[in-house]
């Protein structure tokens, strides 16, 4: 046994047999790798940029911005967009900049922690589904089942049922965060459950599977390593339908009384108070309706980028 | 001349349920209800009352209503017909009366009849009504929208248990009214036509009429105002910019009257302090930290704008009031003293009650209580706005605010379990509007009685939703309801009314609110009436051709 | 013969526009295919033999490829001849299917799953020979007649799935020559069959060739089949035509150095005959690795017994068991620690699951396992897996067998994670010793399954089936797939790892010459039952069971001076393994014909 | 195939009683009152009086079995009475909404044509624009058209229609007046006139469901079609000398619509439930609506049997996906 320089003519006549074309790049970081990829994609990149920079001023934004998003300035109110408020006011003087950028961190926390939760639970009741046998038709009834339920009634009992456990132990700002996106999470994770259970179906019977039984990997392991990984597409895509709908979702829980403290904006709310202006004040829809299709857009490249970077098959064509 | 209209076309962002009062208490159903079945008689827009089926109100001094207060007599008017053609007789009366009564039917508007002990007939056309006790007002049934003459032969076979299974006549109740009923759509839409034995042959007007239902307010503006596609919307609770907004679509205007609907702040009395026991928390068992006292109670009154309130909620069809009964006019106290906003005055009396800011953090506070409220309404953008401007304004004084909103249906819902009704009234301040049924308010402010208020023991039932107590209060009531002489009657109820508002702020009233409806420009004969059904007048409309 | 060729290949060059620039597959390529001959091409996987043959079809295009130079130049049946390379895609439809056809490498993919057999073969004859409805059923009829499928009528009828390999690739065959197109480009059509359907398949073309004229092309690794099918050879290596030549002077005097190689690796059928020890096979050029004989031990490593395995098929109102697949029906035998028994047969008789059984990665009915002194059988799952410690699997299809998510170096030190035997450095230096000994690069450590050759992957397999210093190793078909060259190397690997470890093998494979070569005892199944057994040498040399006679038969020789007639051919269809119930077969009973050569005498279906 | 699907309906019995017990507590336990949109004036113990009226005074599980009678034994006769004029049902109490005191079931049937003209039609619309969208976006991948493609339909995704139902009514009913903004549920079509006035109010709440119909099929089409283009019997049509239509168009389309059908399949039942919000904008009260204003009434008859009807739907459609699946794919068998 020696190792021998694997250059393809020297081989050929030490070893007789022709040994095989072998990838001539060297090995390279796998995440640089995934980088690598994600660059390539024009889509991906932008949208990863409007992301971030959507994150970015919502988050940063309202350090540097004067106005509170509820002060009320009567005395300047429905106004057009100015220098003193470049977005304008609202009915009541509040500067709509202001609330653009506090609805953000709301909307896009909220977006993001529900589709999480929401994804994590799909990922979770499909894939058991998918491999368990057993679980399967169970679990594919409780789908049925939280499919059938109706939305609102729904939403009232949990918060009937955890508003003030809630909100005495994290406080009512928390409390409700954590009551409006397990409401949302939990009111949509069922399509999720379903593309992961069939995918999980198909990659069970694949022969790797069975390859990997065969070295003793126990279920958990099997899931984590073997199964997640290779379901991860259809994930992806459901992540990026899902932050709309959170986000979308979110707003209606607000104008049903259901969602944050009225002086909370948030983008849908900004969005759906506005509606009754759109013709007064069109800008006014304008704001909140193209902040949420830029993040629900950026999100969408991002997830293709993000998907075809982190598949090494693709990445390696 | 009759018919000679053609068509008219009237949207209701509530769509009606069912034509008649009698199983649904909800204003849509009285009103769509009023085009087809009529009280025998009704109130007009300024409050009067006028005869429809009656020949003439029943008054003591005509003779109608017994000198003892005890009974009442009304006589039909001759040769009325339902639109079937029957007559209508005093059978039909008594039978009305027997139909909501029956103590199985669960009768909406049985708060009508309540006390009355027997309906007599005495001749074909005339009925008295014999009330247990002496009645300074008995015009409770048979008067308004809310209790109309429905026909014996349609509904005998409904009493009681059987009323939700006769649909038919649910539906199509056959009346006296102007317009009858060819199609009815639960919850979408009613499609009628003239009365063919109307009592009038020149009325009404319109040979057709549909009555759509659904969508919300901005909607039904928009289609009368703008698009012109229909000639009456209903009840436009829109802000104020909005609505104005629309009427430059040129194709209709928007109309306002006032009412007794009030938009007030209700102080909570008592604790409504999670960790106390359930049996305990926002009951008069537990008084509040705070709100108990004056200064605080008249302190946060006198930080809030009324007139700008009205300004961004309700433009025209609102006006400033510190009234509980801001109407009719001989009802309403001359109480103007909260109109002015005084936001030094406010914090000089927090100040004086020992209210100060010790710790720094903002907020006042006296003995290790901040002033920190909880201020809950139901979820709807004009309310929704008042509770930032408020919360602004307390902020100045130095009082913290936490808002809240909840789903009407739940808030206003009576469900014993749900913590959030504003029965329950687990928060410090409540906003609501509320009103009365006609034009006497006795019954009004009897709800502030000592011991009415929503506890444990009555399922959280209660019309006292503040926990106000004052036997001075419970025995000016008494007083009330045993005076007939209306002087002295205008008198008690403003001086109640000014026991719950100037002198106790126990209630903040904000805005009056009217009603705002919009008709097409070629609609011709509307009146606005806050007192009765807006459709009360509906054999007038008429068409303008231009 | 006549002298001017149907299609002539002059300089072609074939370029794929890739992420990484452009990747030159064809680089100036030139051959000519006369009428009524059969050119093969060989060459290794990748040398650019598929990407030739789409070319003249201009089929290249679909796949982002792009002829980059050269001239393809077809003689058409209406006389004239016309330069592919550039003609436009519409009169290229007309050529396509109607006057060259093709028959591709994958038979159960290469058939649209959703349309019948029917539909799929007269949609060509409809457009190009303008016939109707009922004239293209007709022909489709006669054209399955042609390739020999059993009840063709109802054939018709059927979707691909319900055909097994052999009739889907004589289906596609069919297709090709629906139009009796003037040259048949067949590329690897039997590479994924199995020796019997594959001499059906060969001797099919052969039949067609000799009937209709039609020239054929004839892509291939596998030097048997060359020797079997072809007139001239075409020998491909890294995008370049390395050597052209009739099928004598490539077998009996190859010129250029691949060449060499390439028939140096071919194990043949017949060159163990004498010895009766398993030994490496001689790779040109290979000095260093011993070729010593292996004796392996006498001591029993693995006993099983009366071995059942079914697989119950469910059905009616509450989804009870019907019937049984009686895939594995009382099988014995044992293997000695050092030694490798071999399992042959046809396809679907049952081999794999007697390897899964074994591991219990499908749980057998009934029957006794002995690993040592474990009994299999009786173990709970926590015991199975402490078991499986000591016995390993490679399986058939290596880039199916591994994780496309994860690095070599996590797939390889997976069951050492699994069963914690190493930690941290340890394991490290494990993973990479084990590279070393399947002689893979450690900088291939990060890399992922698909960077890799088939025969690289195969080596990560076996790297991770060392991982736990088994006793044993199934190798299901683990070189099945895989270049003659590599496939070679591999073997080698195998036998060098055998006789330095001890290690025994449990070898399932349908290729008789590999398994000549590797093994010490050979088992022969059909039908879930093992029809004869014995050392090698005996089984070979001396096959008593039917079965094992026709399957001799069937398998070609590298050598194009013993080709095979049809007629030597006979093959029954087999019976279905699918049994009710109730249904319960007579045990094996078998004789010893000479010692330690058994053979059934029980009634075994053939 | 059959026992797969009489299996699968006899399993669904069982699912959709127990279904129908978690909505029923689930109602039970919302908050919320029936008496909510009762005025305030009303005084509490006359509202005390309604309810007792209502049979809200009764345990709950007398009253979920009442409607399981109701629901499952006198409903069906009622039916039965109405297709062949027996008179089974006389006299039996069927479910009656307790804000209109009329047989759910009426209402409902009432609802349908609305529901299925505007709801059905978009989802309808919706697939027919997002298969062409779908396919050829595929087949030219990366294209103008593709990217032009992605962009506007996860725009439409992302925008809800509360916002874009008030914005067309705005353009096309205020401003240039061409469609009504409300929808007239009593319009007959009688002729070609009646006719177009009925396409007029349809198209406005047709073109705004549409809109998320066609983001989610058109990406599921898109998708399932690069799947198969790459498909090795594609190859194969090619070789064949098949005209890149037919390749497309049958071979490709064929096998791509198989998961993309059960998608569309499953999406059904949502036609039935309604769209509450574009219904609400357009106010074309189809069962959408009528489910929100009961949910807002707190009917609970009313919710209770729309969303069991709902959930039989969806149980069903289900089914149905699984068994176009099975027909669809010749390599699917359920047995
Ligand atoms: N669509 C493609 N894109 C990029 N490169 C390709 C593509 N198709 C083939 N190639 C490259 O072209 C070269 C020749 O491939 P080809 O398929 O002709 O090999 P082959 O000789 O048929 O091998 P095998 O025996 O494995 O079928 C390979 O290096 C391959 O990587
Ligand atoms: N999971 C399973 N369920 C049902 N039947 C099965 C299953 N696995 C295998 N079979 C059946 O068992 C029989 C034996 O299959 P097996 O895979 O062992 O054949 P094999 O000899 O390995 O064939 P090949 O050479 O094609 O790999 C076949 O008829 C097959 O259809
Ligand atoms: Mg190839
Ligand atoms: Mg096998
Ligand atoms: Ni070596």
């Amino acid at each position: 046994m020696t190792e021998t320089e694997r250059n393809p003519e020297s081989t050929l006549a030490t070893t007789g047999a022709l040994p095989d074309p072998i990838p001539t790049t060297p090995p390279r970081n796998k995440w640089r790798d995934v980088w690598d990829q994600f660059k390539t994609h024009r889509g991906a990149l932008v949208g990863g940029i409007v992301f971030c920079s959507l994150v970015l001023l919502v988050l940063v934004g309202p350090y540097f911005w004067p106005f509170d998003p509820t002060y009320i300035d009567i005395r300047a109110r429905n106004q057009g967009p100015s220098l003193a408020h470049p977005f304008g006011t609202d009915q009541l003087g509040r500067d709509t900049l202001a609330r653009m950028m506090a609805g953000g961190r709301v909307s896009v926390a909220v977006g993001i922690t529900a589709m999480l939760l929401a994804l994590g639970l799909g990922s979770f009741i499909g894939v058991m589904a998918g491999y368990f046998r057993k679980l399967d038709g169970p679990l594919m009834r409780l789908t049925d089942l939280f499919l059938a339920l109706p939305l609102l009634p729904l939403l009232l009992v949990m918060m009937l049922l955890f508003r003030d456990p809630l909100n005495s132990r994290f406080g009512p700002e928390t409390g409700i965060f954590i009551l409006i996106v397990v409401s949302i999470g939990m009111t949509s994770w069922m399509p999720t459950a379903r593309i992961v259970r069939g995918d999980v179906l198909a990659i069970k019977e694949r022969e790797f599977i069975l390859a990997a039984r065969s070295i003793g990997t126990s279920s958990t392991m099997m899931i984590m390593r073997h199964i997640l990984p290779n379901v991860l597409s259809p994930i992806m895509v459901s992540a990026t339908l899902g932050i709309a709908n959170a986000i979308i979702t979110e707003s209606a829980l607000s104008f049903l009384g259901l969602g944050f403290p009225p002086d909370f904006p948030t983008w849908g709310r900004l969005l759906f108070d506005a509606t009754d202006y759109l013709q007064q004040y069109p800008e006014r829809v304008i704001w909140p309706g193209m902040a949420i299709s830029l993040t629900v857009l950026s999100v969408n490249y991002l997830g293709d980028g993000l998907r075809d970077a982190l598949d090494p098959r693709i990445r390696g064509r | 001349e009759r018919g000679s209209d053609g068509h008219v076309n009237i949207i209701y962002w509530q769509a009606p349920s069912i034509m008649t009062p009698y199983l649904s208490g909800g204003t849509k159903d009285i009103e769509a209800a009023s085009l087809v079945i009529e009280p025998l008689g009704r109130y007009d827009q300024d409050g009067n009352l006028v005869p429809y089926l009656a020949e003439e109100i029943p008054t003591v001094a005509n003779g109608g209503v017994s000198e003892d207060l005890k009974s009442i007599t009304w006589k039909l008017k001759e040769g009325l017909e339902w639109s079937d053609g029957s007559p209508v007789t005093s059978a039909d009366i008594k039978f009305t009366a027997e139909y909501c009564m029956h103590p199985e039917g669960g009768c909406a508007q049985l708060a009508k009849f309540s006390g009355v002990k027997e309906v007599e007939i005495v001749d074909d056309l005339t009925v008295t009504v014999h009330f247990e006790e002496p009645k300074p007002n008995p015009y409770g049934p048979f008067m308004g929208g809310q209790s109309p003459i429905i026909q014996k032969a349609q509904f005998a076979d409904c009493l009681g248990a059987k009323a939700p299974e006769c649909t038919e006549a649910n539906f199509n109740p056959v009346g006296t009214g102007p317009f009858v009923v060819d199609e009815f759509r639960p919850n979408d839409v009613i499609s009628m036509s003239a009365n063919p034995n109307y009592r009038d042959p020149d009325k009404p007007a319109f040979a057709t009429l549909t009555l759509k239902g659904g969508g919300d307010a901005t909607a039904a503006g928009r289609a009368v105002m703008e698009t012109g596609e229909f000639d009456y919307a209903w009840n436009l609770q829109l802000a104020p910019d909005v609505i104005e907004n629309m009427a430059e679509g040129g194709k209709g205007k928007p109309i306002a009257a006032f009412g007794t609907l009030v938009e007030r702040l209700e102080m909570n009395l008592t604790d409504p302090d999670p960790s106390l026991p359930a049996d305990v928390r926002a009951t008069r068992k537990a008084p509040h930290p705070f709100l108990t006292e004056f200064n605080v109670r008249k302190a946060l009154s006198m930080a809030i704008d009324r007139e700008l309130l009205v300004e961004i909620g309700y433009g025209q069809a609102g006006r400033p009031t510190c009234n509980l009964v801001p109407g009719p006019e001989v009802y309403a106290s001359d109480n103007t003293e909260c109109l002015e906003q005084d936001i030094e005055g406010a914090k000089a009396l927090l100040e004086e009650a020992g209210w100060v800011d010790s710790n720094g953090d903002g907020v006042r506070d006296k003995d290790g209580v901040e002033l920190e409220i909880l201020y809950q309404t139901s979820t709807n953008a004009v309310r929704q706005d008042f509770q930032a401007l408020i919360k602004q304004w307390w902020n100045e004084i130095g009082v913290e605010t936490e808002l809240r909103n909840i789903n009407a249906s739940v808030f206003f819902g009576g469900d014993p379990g749900s913590p959030d009704t504003f029965q329950k009234f687990y928060a410090d301040v409540e906003m609501y509007a509320n009103n009365f049924d006609g034009t006497d308010p006795q019954s009004y402010l009897s709800m502030y009685r000592c011991g009415n208020e929503p506890k444990p023991e009555s399922q959280w039932q209660g019309e006292n939703i503040n926990r106000f107590c004052d036997p001075e209060y419970d025995a000016m009531l008494d007083e009330l309801s045993r005076t007939s002489e209306l002087e002295k009657r205008y008198e008690l109820a403003k001086k109640l009314n000014d026991m719950l508002t100037k002198e106790t702020y126990t209630i903040v009233p904000l805005v009056d609110r009217g009603r705002v409806s919009a008709h097409s420009n070629s609609l011709g004969g509307v009146v606005l009436n806050t007192w009765d059904s807006e459709l009360w007048n509906v054999a007038d409309w008429y068409r303008i051709d231009n | 013969m006549l002298d001017n060729p149907i299609a002539s290949i002059r300089n072609l060059r074939v370029e794929f526009q890739t992420k990484d620039g452009p990747v030159l597959a064809v680089d100036d390529v030139s051959f000519d295919i006369r009428p009524s001959e059969t050119v093969c091409i060989v060459g290794e996987s990748g040398s650019g033999k598929s990407v030739s043959s789409l070319s003249l079809m201009r089929l290249v295009e679909f796949g982002g490829g792009e002829i980059s130079g050269g001239r393809l130049i077809f003689d058409r049946k209406t006389g004239g001849e016309t330069d592919l390379a550039i003609t436009d895609q519409k009169l290229m439809r007309t050529i396509r299917g109607n006057e060259i056809g093709m028959i591709f490498q994958e038979p159960m993919t290469a058939l649209n799953p959703v349309f019948t057999v029917g539909r799929q073969l007269t949609e060509g004859l409809r457009i190009h020979m303008g016939m109707n409805r009922a004239q293209a059923k007709a022909r489709a009829l006669e054209l399955l007649k042609q390739v020999r499928i059993p009840e063709p009528e109802r054939r018709l009828q059927q979707y691909p799935h319900e055909l097994s390999g052999g009739m889907r690739q004589r289906v596609v065959i069919a297709m090709a020559m629906a139009c009796e197109p003037r040259l048949l480009i067949a590329d690897e059509p039997t590479t994924a069959l199995d020796v019997t359907i594959q001499a059906e398949i060969l001797a099919l073309m052969d039949r067609l060739k000799r009937e209709t004229g039609t020239a054929v092309m004839f892509i291939t690794h596998d030097m048997a089949v060359v020797a079997q099918m072809a007139d001239r050879v075409v020998v491909m290596f890294r995008g370049k035509k390395v050597e052209e030549g009739t099928v004598d002077e490539i077998f009996n005097s190859p010129k250029h150095d691949y060449t060499k190689a390439l028939l140096a690796a071919v194990p043949r059928l017949g060159e163990m005959q004498g010895k009766s020890l398993p030994e490496p096979m001689k790779l040109l050029g290979d000095t260093e690795h011993s070729r010593k004989p292996i004796p392996g031990t006498e001591e029993v490593l693995l006993e099983v017994k009366n071995l059942v395995t079914r697989f119950p098929v469910k059905g009616g109102f509450f989804r009870r068991t019907v019937a049984n697949v009686h895939a594995v029906e009382d099988v014995s035998f044992s293997i000695n620690k050092g030694q490798t028994l071999s399992l042959v047969g046809e396809s679907g008789c049952g081999k794999s699951t007697a390897g899964r059984s074994i591991l219990r990665l499908v749980e057998p009915l009934s029957g006794q396992i002995r690993l040592g002194d474990t009994d299999i059988v009786a173990l709970d799952q926590q015991g199975l897996r402490k078991a499986r410690l000591d016995m390993q699997m490679v399986f058939q299809d290596p880039f199916a067998s591994l994780n496309p998510q994860m690095q070599l170096m996590d797939q390889v030190a997976e069951p050492m994670r699994n069963y914690g035997t190493v930690k941290g450095d340890a394991l490290r230096k494990r993973v990479e010793m084990l590279f070393d000994r399947v002689e893979l690069p450690r900088s291939f450590m990060r890399r992922y399954p698909h960077e890799l050759s088939g025969g690289q992957r195969q080596r990560v397999a076996i790297a991770r089936a060392l991982a736990l210093n088994p006793k044993l190793i199934i190798s299901d078909e683990a070189v099945s797939a895989l270049d003659v060259s590599v496939q070679a190397q591999v073997l080698n690997l195998m036998m060098e790892l055998q006789a330095e470890l001890g290690i025994s093998y449990l070898f399932i494979s349908h290729d008789m010459a590999v398994v000549e070569r590797v093994s010490h005892n050979v088992g022969v199944m059909y039908l879930g039952r093992i029809v004869e057994l014995g050392p090698r040498a005996a089984v070979f040399e001396d096959p008593q069971h039917p079965y094992t006679q026709a399957l001799m038969k069937a398998v070609p020789v590298a050598d194009p001076s013993k080709r095979k007639a049809e007629k030597d051919l006979n093959f029954k269809p087999i019976p279905s393994p699918i049994h009710p119930v109730d249904y319960e077969p007579a045990p094996s009973e078998y004789t010893e014909v000479t010692p330690g050569h058994f053979l059934l005498t029980s009634d075994s279906g053939y | 195939m059959l026992t797969f699907t009489i299996r699968r309906l006899i399993l669904a019995v069982p699912t959709l009683l127990f279904i129908s017990l978690i909505i029923f507590l689930l109602l039970e336990l919302a908050p919320g009152d029936p008496m909510a949109q009762v005025p305030l004036t009303v005084p509490p113990d006359v509202k005390e009086k309604m309810r007792l009226a209502l049979g809200l005074g009764e345990p709950f599980h007398i009253r979920f079995w009442k409607w399981i009678v109701q629901f499952f034994w006198i409903e069906p006769q009622v039916f039965i009475d109405h297709l062949i004029g027996t008179s089974l049902s006389d006299g039996k109490l069927r479910v009656i909404s307790w804000q209109t005191r009329s047989p759910v079931m009426d209402i409902v049937v009432q609802r349908m044509p609305q529901t299925l003209w505007v709801v059905g039609m978009s989802y309808v619309v919706g697939v027919l624009i997002a298969l062409p969208i779908g396919i050829y976006s595929a087949y030219r991948q990366y294209s103008v058209f593709d990217q032009a493609g992605t962009f506007i339909t996860m725009v439409g995704y992302s925008i809800p229609p509360f916002f874009t139902g008030p914005l067309i009514i705005v353009i096309f009913s205020v401003q240039l007046g061409w469609f009504p903004s409300i929808y007239d549920t009593t319009h007959q079509v009688v002729d070609w006139a009646t006719f177009k006035v009925q396409l007029q109010q349809m198209i406005m709440p047709v073109m705004v469901l549409a809109l998320q119909t066609t983001a989610q099929i058109g990406r599921f089409m898109r998708a399932s079609m690069l799947d198969n283009l790459n498909q090795d019997y594609v190859r194969t049509a090619r070789a064949k000398g098949l005209s890149e239509a037919v390749v497309v168009m049958v071979h490709v389309l064929r096998n791509s619509m198989i998961p993309v059908v059960t998608v569309i399949a499953l999406g059904v039942p949502a036609i039935f439930g309604g769209a509450i919000i574009t219904e609400q904008v357009f106010k074309v009260n189809g069962i959408g609506q009528l489910l929100i204003t009961a949910i807002y009434a707190n009917d609970l008859p009313m919710v209770q049997t729309i969303t069991f009807m709902f959930a039989v739907l969806i149980v069903f459609f289900n089914l149905i996906a699984d068994v176009l699946y099975g027909i669809l794919d010749p390599r699917i068998r359920y047995d």
